[in-house]
């Protein structure tokens, strides 16, 4: 049987992969993939405990996390375009005018 | 009381973003219109509605809950917001910035902040989180021109992003637990059910979400890029507007709805508070951008504020209310005065860019001294009560050595302030570009937070006595 | 080992495979395209956890709308790998590091989670019909959420009107 | 009344200091003078007073000065036959060396003279408060007030560094001295709960005597201390010499007369006090034995007439002490009194010949100026007769006194020395008068100053050769004695070749009237067994006895002496036939090693002054080690003050204050700021790295928790 | 509002200034500026002159009392009170501060308007210290003294000022911000006997404390005020602030801040704590002790004269540390006698540096020599001064150390003694300097043809050497006043430890029987 247990440790999973990926990609928008991940890891543990509970809110959280998805995905990627505007390139440590 | 009273400072300032919006749409190209006048309209409403709130603890849709507490935050907000239209009228040109989009993402952000420090949900929390955030991250690379702007941006948003999916985990789990989103549901959930792993997770990415929002230590490294890259007037807005909310639903989740577990996060956000302090004195000890600078200061002053939280008592909410107020007026006054004396070109945010200001600007060096000694917490400043108030709360709870880690920071960071103010006063000219006029209204602007800066600084007893109000509602 | 747990188990798998793939494929346009498996595969969690309503909008607007924002850009900017353009600041010390905390998350959350005692999913007919009927998700969202739908509706104004002064080229 | 007396002075001083620079010469010395002689009527007023009195004392409270808790203190004033005889000294030797001092000084300036006298008078003022003085505090004010004037009159030339230097020594070693001495105060405050001299002598006689270190015996040794400061005994003797180089009639009024027997005039105000701590007593008469013995070896070889004077000086102080301590404080007083006479009269006479030589101050460059000064001859000659005791005149009284007194007090060894010592005053005062006044004339001309680098050379060679002495030729010892005198007292006034003047009038008057003081001042206290009556010990008696009740301010008051500390003093002298055939012999002893000293003076520096050449050759070590004081100076230099200025600047200053204390406060901040760029090292700029630290935290307090 | 009036008529006047100076640096009203500040300093001297005139010399209690709610959450009200102690440190306020602005009129020649607004406003913040009855209060003053005095010595200071300035305003912060944290940590235990919390000393006065407590609040109060004092080894701070500080600045700092310290000890440290007091005095007088000589050691040794004289602060502040931790009444009368003293002595020197300063803009001393020939009444003047420096009996240096040492010597004989020492050393260190300025020859040729005192300067000197005469002469007149206010200190702080000892022992850990107050309760009993 399948218990709620499952569903949050892979949500668990799903979420550490997910923050590997900020880690081990040299690529803006690989890295905005990883966070998408992350969300939807968080949105695996909505459902499941909306199911567990028998709510319908945990479903409607996830519609909520979609929306801010995608408001962060196009605000993200914008800023992606205007970065490589400017420098042509998309490795995170191509910009580092600002430090220390 | 299920009305939508409470919610209307908020919709004030929605309609005002949107008016600004339209105003821009209908803007022919090269024609001035006043649109921070439209904003400030909002602002003062939404300000008056505030005050006419006060003492209802209207609840509207059970998520937003007008309680003294985010009339308080109200208020703050509105004085951030509008010192920052009034500066961003002298600003937004010579910066470059789009003025329709500039002050309808502005006034979306306070939007956002207001309801983040009314939410009593947590989903709304979170939305408003991402409501001003978005609306910052936006502000930050505002100027298309600016790389930096743009790199601050982007770091400010990746990191954001990243720790709002850490703070819509933790919801995650309180959403568990509770089977709600609703802070009083959590509540009960957390005083009634043992501190199980579920409670502590959710407790501790809640903090991770806050603490990056408030620039803490750890999770404080994008505060410095992103402060320093934004033009300078977004700088001075969103290192008061962002902290004000953050700190206010901070507040609202630890010691209210989160309370009967303090003897979990106490600890840990002591650590953390002590980390802040000293990190952002010391590291700010070397920087020789203002606005880096003051980044770092920032940083710090979250640190003091986080020791409020953990001081975790009457005193300690009420002087994290105190301070936030305290903190926002003299470094939204400090970061205007380099904003107003910022043009595209040159941005005038470099210490020695500073040199010999006393001798052309006599009125903006003594400001700037103003809000720089407040912010370092001398008497008779804001800041010296707000510091007070925060160190009392903590020594009363037998934090001592967080409170003398806080006063042995300030020291430290007195330091930095004092070079600017050593570049003002004690420094010569060396032929710095020509700095632009300050128009009358921004000069009152700075004006009134000098005088507020004095008021509270010296006669802080009615404001003490709002904000132990203002706390009743989240006991 | 019913339908459900074979599912699951078929499920979380992709997902995590796919996931995986994600972070580990230098070609971005890869990354996004295993990144739609990997949500299709969420997807089917949904079914299986009676969540059809989800199942389906994760497949329209997950896969559908966000991914393709994601593979305009990528198409866009022309960005098919990794530039190794400027070299890593932090070097490949540093992606151990990151690495090294990822897996310590993961070991944290699956220790911490699986710590909890195991809590089966109730069977009463009523409530799966219940979460499953998508009447009740719109009236709770225009009941209970309305608020914050309405807030998701600035949310989405602030973003757009941030995208566009964001990437449009200077006047 | 008895304020008037220091305040006359005081006023003289606050007029020529204020405006005397505007005033002509005339008015500003006579002003000064007048306030003296008026302060010498005031003295004699005051002294018929007292004297009338029951108690043989007047007390005048003037206000109530320090007032804190138990601690009060008045400004009070008292004149007793102590004070009586000290403010009669002070004012009648003060008046005529004030009138010397009018001509002595007459080439300086107008403000130069104006300051001149404004300092004198000062001093006057000064030492009247110091002797008038009715408890320590008030006495400390006249005490430490004529250190002050000291230091101004020696540093009076104060554009010549050894001046400058000569009375910044003074007043340092001075201090040292005060150390002793206000810790003494404190002690006798703690001790008696009062410092008012007759209630500490009364509450001291109710105790006994303390023969072991108790607070009496520490108390007065640490005023001894303050006295050996004062009145230039060792250890603290070494400032006197050179305080030579103040003007002379400030040398004779303070360096001899009046401020350098302060110290013993303190003892003598605290007799009970120090009659109760034996041994400090001893100590007393140990030190100024030694002093005297010392001093009088010294002088014996040096070169510079004045130094000759001030080593002559701290003999005599010597020989007062030894008084002091054997208990004779009466023989110490009257020896204190004729001493101020005749050596008043030596300096003036050296300041005469100075005078008339236009600053020549080496022995070497003089002779023969008997017929060119007469005056000055013949009254110096008396000053000597009396300081090396030939009766009748003056110092053989005093000097007898105390010689018997340390004999019949069982003091044998100090007898000794003591008649060692008079022996060798009479060789050395002898050899000045026959260096100075004998012999040819061994210079040509007023000497000229101001070719100190001419005289350099021999200089040095007379430094280690003994060949020098006493023939002349080599001018100057290596220990300065200055000889390049400040110009002062006038290259002009000299008359360029042979024609010497005597003393002018001002000058001669006071010479003379000195002189007739060192004659005549000894009968006062002509021994009975000489068929004199003593009366100055009588007279002082009072002084010396502890009063149980305070005096009434300008009235007698019942007078019950509990003790009379010096009753062996007193009463044995000269009582009973077998002592009397002892003091007989005494006195036939001091005399003879009076004689011995002039004859041995008389040969070796007036027949045969090679043999004196030989003689120093053939103890060559000896002399050399006289000629350069013992080294004492050298020894204080390298023990004491350069360890201590060293010590100060390298490793207290630049060591431990710069280096270590404010290097710890730099350190900090320096702490801080390596911190600070180690820390910002961390923000690289790299998002990733941002991503990382943010996501090390989630890790920590998410594994913080768990694994709890 | 007869001390409100007191304490802020110098605010008003500094802000009148600031009006009158006009917008920017304008020369042009430089002598308007010039005589409005001083002007105003002269009647807040009048003022202090009135206040003394109408003080009872033998109420022991606090006078002119004002006392109105300001943070009734908190305990805390302004609250202002004068007694015999603080009394003479307004007035020696009120007068040094007309000095400092003469001394400064006429090397300030950028901006004046700034610099008299500064120094007024100083003064109202340093009076402030002065009265405040109330420990938040008390603290607003304090901390308030800082920014004023960091803008005189870093704007209108010399080469280093900056460094100087920073150093200052930091030192002295870490030390006062732990007695921030003290002095809230006072009030809250103070809550937890009365119930709630107060900052008013008075009331603090009584509070009993647990040892522990006690101990590291008394440390924490301590160690602000040793560092202001500056007590050795916390004194660094002092010569690089007064060699680069203006001459008016070092007037102000030597004559008035430090004094801040010392008075903070007796009027706060001392009395708020006495167990702690008692179990520490000891220390703190041997701090005192090396204080005295290692400060005047040191100051032999400067080649500049400005350090020169601040290093025998250090010396002379640690005979007034030492006069206050004996605790007696001697010692204490003496100690704040000696405040007084150095005030006006330090002052004066201070003063008459600036006029060699003024005049050749050096201040090494091997720049100088035989100025009694060019200047003769200056040396004059500067003998006095040094004089009165040095305590010659009959002058008011004196009186000071006397009372001190006798005060010492009742407490321990051995402390006394050495710190005896320091009366040699402050001769020589001040005879030397003085001999090196003003005796000799001018071989210096710019020395050669400098102007002798200035009306000005005699106005500023004569008042000076007639005060340091006075105070020799006539001490009682300040010491009368004084000693019930002194003995009412010394009832706090020797009463609770006896009395309330017995009631505390129950309530508390067993304090570690400090065997100092034994020795020092036995020998003040003597």
């Amino acid at each position: 049987m399948i218990s709620l247990n499952h569903y949050l440790v892979l949500s668990g999973i799903l979420f550490a992969i997910g923050t590997a990926g900020v880690f081990l990609r040299r690529n803006l928008i690989t890295i905005l993939l990883s966070i998408e991940i992350m969300l939807n890891a968080v949105n695996v543990t909505f459902v499941a405990v909306g199911r567990y509970l028998g709510t319908v809110d945990g479903q409607i959280i996830t519609f909520f996390v979609m929306t801010v998805a995608a408001a962060e995905a196009a605000v993200g990627l914008a800023l992606v375009i205007a970065l490589f505007r400017h420098r042509e390139t998309l490795s995170p440590d191509a910009f580092t005018l600002l430090k220390w | 009381m299920n009305t939508m009273a409470a919610t209307i400072p908020i919709v004030i300032v929605v309609l005002s973003a949107i008016a600004a919006m339209l105003a821009e749409a209908f803007r022919h190209p090269g024609e001035r219109m006043p649109i921070a006048g439209l904003g400030l309209i909002g602002l003062v409403g939404a300000a008056v509605a505030s005050c006419f709130l006060w003492n209802t603890d209207a609840t509207s849709f059970g998520v937003v809950r007008a309680d003294n507490f985010s009339l308080f935050i109200n208020i703050i907000l509105c004085i951030i917001g509008i010192l920052t239209m009034v500066f961003s009228n002298d600003v937004v040109e010579r910066e470059d910035l789009p003025p329709g989009e500039y002050y309808a993402l502005t006034l979306f952000g306070i939007s956002g902040m207001m309801l983040m420090a009314a939410a009593t949900d947590l989903l709304v929390i979170f939305l408003a989180l991402e409501v001003l955030s978005l609306s910052v991250y936006v502000l930050t690379a505002l100027r298309r021109s600016s790389v930096a702007g743009a790199e601050a941006a982007f770091k400010y948003f990746l990191l954001g992003a990243f720790s709002s999916a850490f703070f819509l985990y933790g919801i995650a789990f309180a959403f568990t637990i509770a089977g709600s989103t609703r802070l009083d549901a959590v509540a009960t959930a957390v005083a009634s059910g043992p501190s199980t792993t579920l409670a502590l997770l959710a407790v501790g990415l809640l903090a991770v979400g806050f603490a990056f929002k408030v620039s803490a230590v750890p999770f404080h490294m994008w505060t410095p890029d992103a402060y320093e890259g934004a033009p300078t007037i977004v700088t001075a807005f969103m290192s008061t507007g962002v902290k004000a909310a953050a700190f206010g639903a901070f507040v609202r989740v630890f010691l209210s709805t989160l309370q009967p577990l303090q003897g979990q996060w106490i600890p840990v956000l002591a650590v953390v508070s002590a980390a802040t302090m000293i990190v952002g004195t010391v590291v700010g000890v070397l920087q020789s951008n203002i606005k880096r600078m003051l980044a770092y200061s920032s940083i710090a002053h979250a640190g003091y504020l986080l020791l409020g939280i953990v001081s975790a008592n009457s005193a300690g909410k009420a002087a994290v209310l105190f301070y936030l107020l305290a903190y926002a007026v003299a470094n939204i006054g400090a970061l205007g005065i380099v904003a107003l004396l910022g043009t595209a070109e040159h941005q005038h945010d470099q210490l020695r860019d500073f040199a010999g200001l006393w001798k052309t600007r006599p009125g903006l060096a003594a400001l700037m001294t103003v809000f720089l000694l407040s912010l370092g917490g001398f008497p008779p400043t804001a800041g010296f009560i707000g510091k007070w108030y925060i160190f009392s709360a903590a020594v009363q709870e037998g934090h001592y050595t967080l409170a003398i880690i806080g006063v042995l920071s300030s020291v430290v960071s007195v330091f930095y302030y004092l070079r600017i103010v050593v570049m003002m006063y004690m420094t010569e000219d060396t032929g710095v570009a020509a700095r632009p006029v300050v128009s009358v209204p921004s000069m009152a602007g700075l004006w009134a937070a000098m005088i507020v800066t004095f008021y509270l600084g010296v006669l802080p007893t009615r404001v003490i006595d709002y904000a132990l109000q203002s706390i009743q509602t989240i006991l | 080992m019913d339908l459900n747990a074979i599912g699951f188990f078929v499920f979380a798998a992709i997902a995590v495979l796919a996931s995986l793939g994600v972070v580990a494929q230098r070609n971005p346009m890869h990354s996004v395209m295993l990144l739609i498996v990997s949500f299709g595969a969420l997807a089917g969690l949904y079914v299986l956890l009676d969540a059809p309503f989800s199942a389906v909008t994760q497949i329209i607007i997950y896969a559908g709308a966000i991914m393709v924002l994601f593979l305009f850009v990528v198409m866009l900017l022309n960005a098919h790998t990794e530039a190794d353009a400027a070299p890593p600041v932090l070097g490949p010390r540093g992606m151990q590091i990151g690495a090294l905390l990822s897996m310590l998350l993961a070991v944290e959350l699956v220790w911490g989670l699986s710590r909890l005692g195991l809590t089966w999913f109730g069977n009463d007919p009523a409530t799966i019909a219940n979460i499953s009927s998508v009447s009740r998700i719109g009236l709770a969202i225009f009941t209970t959420h309305a608020f914050a739908f309405e807030v998701t509706s600035i949310l989405i104004l602030v973003s757009m009107v941030g995208a566009v002064v964001i990437a449009r080229r200077g006047q | 009344m008895l304020l008037l007396i220091p305040l006359l002075p005081f006023a003289g001083f606050l007029i020529n200091t204020s405006i005397g620079r505007r005033l002509p010469k005339a008015v500003t010395g006579g002003l000064a003078c007048l306030a003296m002689l008026a302060a010498f009527a005031v003295a004699v007023m005051a002294s018929l007073t007292a004297n009338a009195a029951a108690t043989h004392a007047v007390q005048q409270t003037v206000f109530r000065w320090i007032p804190s808790g138990d601690f009060q203190i008045p400004f009070a004033l008292r004149v007793d036959p102590l004070a009586t005889v000290m403010i009669l000294v002070i004012t009648g030797i003060g008046s005529l060396i004030h009138i010397y001092s009018t001509a002595y000084m007459h080439d300086e300036t107008d403000s130069e003279y104006a300051r001149y006298f404004s300092y004198l008078n000062l001093f006057a003022a000064f030492m009247l408060v110091l002797v008038l003085g009715a408890n320590f505090p008030v006495m400390f004010v006249g005490w430490e007030g004529v250190g002050l004037c000291s230091y101004l009159l020696i540093g009076y030339w104060f554009k010549k560094k050894t001046a400058a230097d000569a009375g910044k020594k003074a007043f340092i070693v001075n201090r040292v001295g005060d150390f002793g001495f206000i810790l003494g105060m404190l002690l006798l405050f703690v001790t008696f709960g009062s410092l008012d001299f007759q209630e500490v002598a009364s509450r001291a006689a109710g105790m006994p005597v303390e023969h072991v270190m108790g607070a009496m015996t520490i108390a007065t040794l640490l005023l001894f201390l303050g006295a050996t400061g004062k009145s230039a005994q060792i250890p603290l003797y070494v400032w006197l010499p050179d305080a030579m180089e103040g003007p002379t009639p400030v040398s004779a009024l303070i360096h001899a007369a009046t401020m350098v027997t302060a110290g013993v005039y303190m003892i003598g105000r605290n007799a009970v006090l120090f009659q109760h701590a034996p041994i400090t007593l001893g100590i007393v008469a140990g030190i100024g034995t030694a002093t005297a013995l010392m001093a009088g070896t010294i002088g014996l070889v040096q070169n510079d007439i004045k130094r000759v004077l001030a080593y002559s000086t701290v003999s005599q102080l010597g020989y007062m002490f030894l008084a002091m301590g054997v208990g004779a404080y009466a023989a110490g007083v009257f020896h204190l009194y004729t001493h101020a006479f005749f050596k008043a009269l030596l300096f003036l006479g050296s300041g005469a010949v100075i005078h008339a030589l236009a600053g020549e101050q080496d022995m070497r460059n003089m002779g023969g100026l008997r017929k060119a000064l007469p005056i000055t001859f013949w009254t110096f000659l008396i000053a000597t007769i009396a300081i090396s005791g030939i009766p009748p005149l003056a110092g053989f009284f005093s000097k007898d006194e105390i010689l018997f007194n340390a004999y019949s007090k069982g003091f044998h060894i100090l007898w000794a020395i003591g008649v060692l010592t008079a022996l060798l005053t009479a060789t050395y005062m002898f050899r000045l008068v026959f260096l100075t006044f004998f012999g040819e004339r061994r210079h040509d001309a007023p000497a000229a100053p101001a070719h100190p680098e001419e005289e350099e050379p021999t200089a040095q060679a007379a430094g280690h050769g003994a060949s020098a002495i006493g023939a002349g030729g080599a001018p100057s010892t290596p220990h300065g004695a200055p000889s390049t005198p400040h110009g002062a007292p006038s290259a002009k006034h000299g008359a360029p070749h042979g024609a010497l003047h005597d003393a002018p009038p001002a000058m001669a008057f006071a010479l003379i009237v000195l002189a007739i003081g060192s004659i005549f001042a000894g009968f006062v206290g002509v021994p009975q067994a000489l068929g004199g009556s003593n009366r100055l010990e009588r007279f002082l008696e009072p002084s010396f006895e502890a009063h149980a009740t305070a005096i009434g301010e300008f009235g007698p008051a019942g007078t019950t002496p509990a003790t009379a500390p010096n009753e062996g003093a007193a009463a044995t002298h000269g009582e009973g036939t077998e002592a009397q055939g002892v003091e007989y012999t005494l006195m036939g002893v001091s005399v003879g090693a009076a004689a011995a000293g002039i004859l041995i003076a008389f040969y070796f520096w007036y027949r045969n002054r090679a043999a004196a050449a030989r003689m120093a050759r053939s103890l060559s070590p000896v002399y050399t080690l006289l000629l350069n004081k013992y080294y004492v100076d050298e020894l204080y230099d390298a023990a004491i003050v350069h360890p201590i200025e060293n010590g100060s600047r390298v490793g207290l200053w630049r060591g431990i204050d710069v280096g270590v204390i404010d290097g710890a406060v730099n350190g900090v901040g320096a702490l801080v700021r390596a911190t600070s760029s180690g820390l910002r090292r961390a923000q690289t700029g790299s998002i990733r790295t941002y991503a990382a630290s943010l996501f090390a935290g989630v890790v920590l307090i998410l594994g913080w928790y768990l694994w709890r | 509002m007869l001390l409100t009036t007191v304490v802020f008529v110098p605010l008003i006047g500094a802000i009148l200034v600031l009006f009158a100076g006009g917008r920017g640096d304008r020369p042009e009203r430089e002598p308007l500026v010039r005589y409005l500040a001083l002007a105003v300093s002269l009647v807040e001297f009048v003022l202090t002159l009135w206040l003394w005139s109408r003080f009872d010399p033998a109420s022991s209690g606090f006078q002119f009392v004002e006392q109105r709610a300001w943070l009734p959450q908190f305990g805390i009200s302004y609250h202002l009170g004068l007694d015999g102690i603080s009394l003479f440190l307004v007035v020696l306020t009120g007068f040094l501060t007309p000095l400092s602005l003469l001394t400064s009129w006429e090397a300030i020649h950028t901006n004046q308007k700034l610099f008299s607004f500064f120094l007024l406003a100083l003064e109202t913040a340093m009076l402030g210290v002065f009265v405040s009855l109330d420990l938040f209060l008390f603290y607003i003053f304090w901390d308030a003294v800082l920014i004023p005095m960091y803008f005189l010595i870093g704007i209108w200071g010399y080469d280093r000022r900056i460094y100087a300035a920073v150093k200052f305003i930091l030192y002295t912060m870490v030390g006062s911000i732990l007695m921030l944290i003290a002095i809230i940590g006072l009030a809250y235990a103070h809550a937890s006997t009365a119930g709630t919390p107060s900052f008013d000393l008075l009331d603090l006065y009584g509070t009993v404390l647990p040892w522990g407590l006690e101990k590291w609040f008394f440390l924490a109060f301590t160690l602000a005020f040793i560092i202001k004092v500056p007590l050795f080894p916390f004194h660094t701070w002092l010569p690089d602030a007064h060699v680069e500080a203006p001459t008016g600045g070092s007037v102000i700092l030597a004559g008035v801040m430090l004094k801040m310290g010392t008075y903070g000890l007796l009027r706060f440290s001392f009395p708020l704590f006495p167990n702690a007091a008692h179990v520490y005095a000891p220390w703190l007088a041997i701090l005192a002790v090396i204080g005295i000589i290692y400060g005047a050691l040191v100051a032999m040794v400067q080649p500049d004269l400005k350090k020169l004289v601040a290093y025998s602060s250090v010396s002379h502040l640690g005979f007034v540390v030492l006069g206050l931790c004996v605790m007696n009444v001697n010692g204490i009368e003496g100690a704040v006698y000696q405040m007084l003293n150095h005030g006006v002595s330090t002052g004066g020197l201070f003063i008459i540096v600036g006029m060699l300063s003024d005049r050749r803009h050096t201040r090494l001393i091997a720049e100088f020599g035989g100025l009694k020939g060019v200047m003769p009444m200056l040396a004059r003047v500067f003998l006095l001064v040094t004089l009165s420096s040095i305590a010659l009996p009959g002058m008011n240096g004196f009186i000071g150390e006397f009372l001190i040492l006798l005060g010492a010597w009742r407490a321990n004989p051995r402390i006394a003694s050495v710190a005896a020492i320091g009366v040699i050393l402050s001769a020589v260190y001040m005879l030397w300097m003085f001999q090196r300025v003003n005796y000799g020859t001018v071989d210096n040729e710019k020395n050669r043809r400098l102007p002798d005192l200035s009306a000005r300067e005699w106005a500023m000197m004569v008042p000076t050497v007639a005060l340091a005469i006075f105070m020799g002469i006539l001490p009682g007149i300040f010491l009368r006043p004084m000693e019930p206010s002194v003995m009412k200190i010394l009832d706090v702080m020797h009463g609770t430890s006896t009395a309330a000892a017995v009631i505390r022992k129950p309530v508390t850990a067993p304090p570690p029987a400090p065997p100092p107050v034994e020795t020092l309760a036995a020998r003040e009993a003597r």
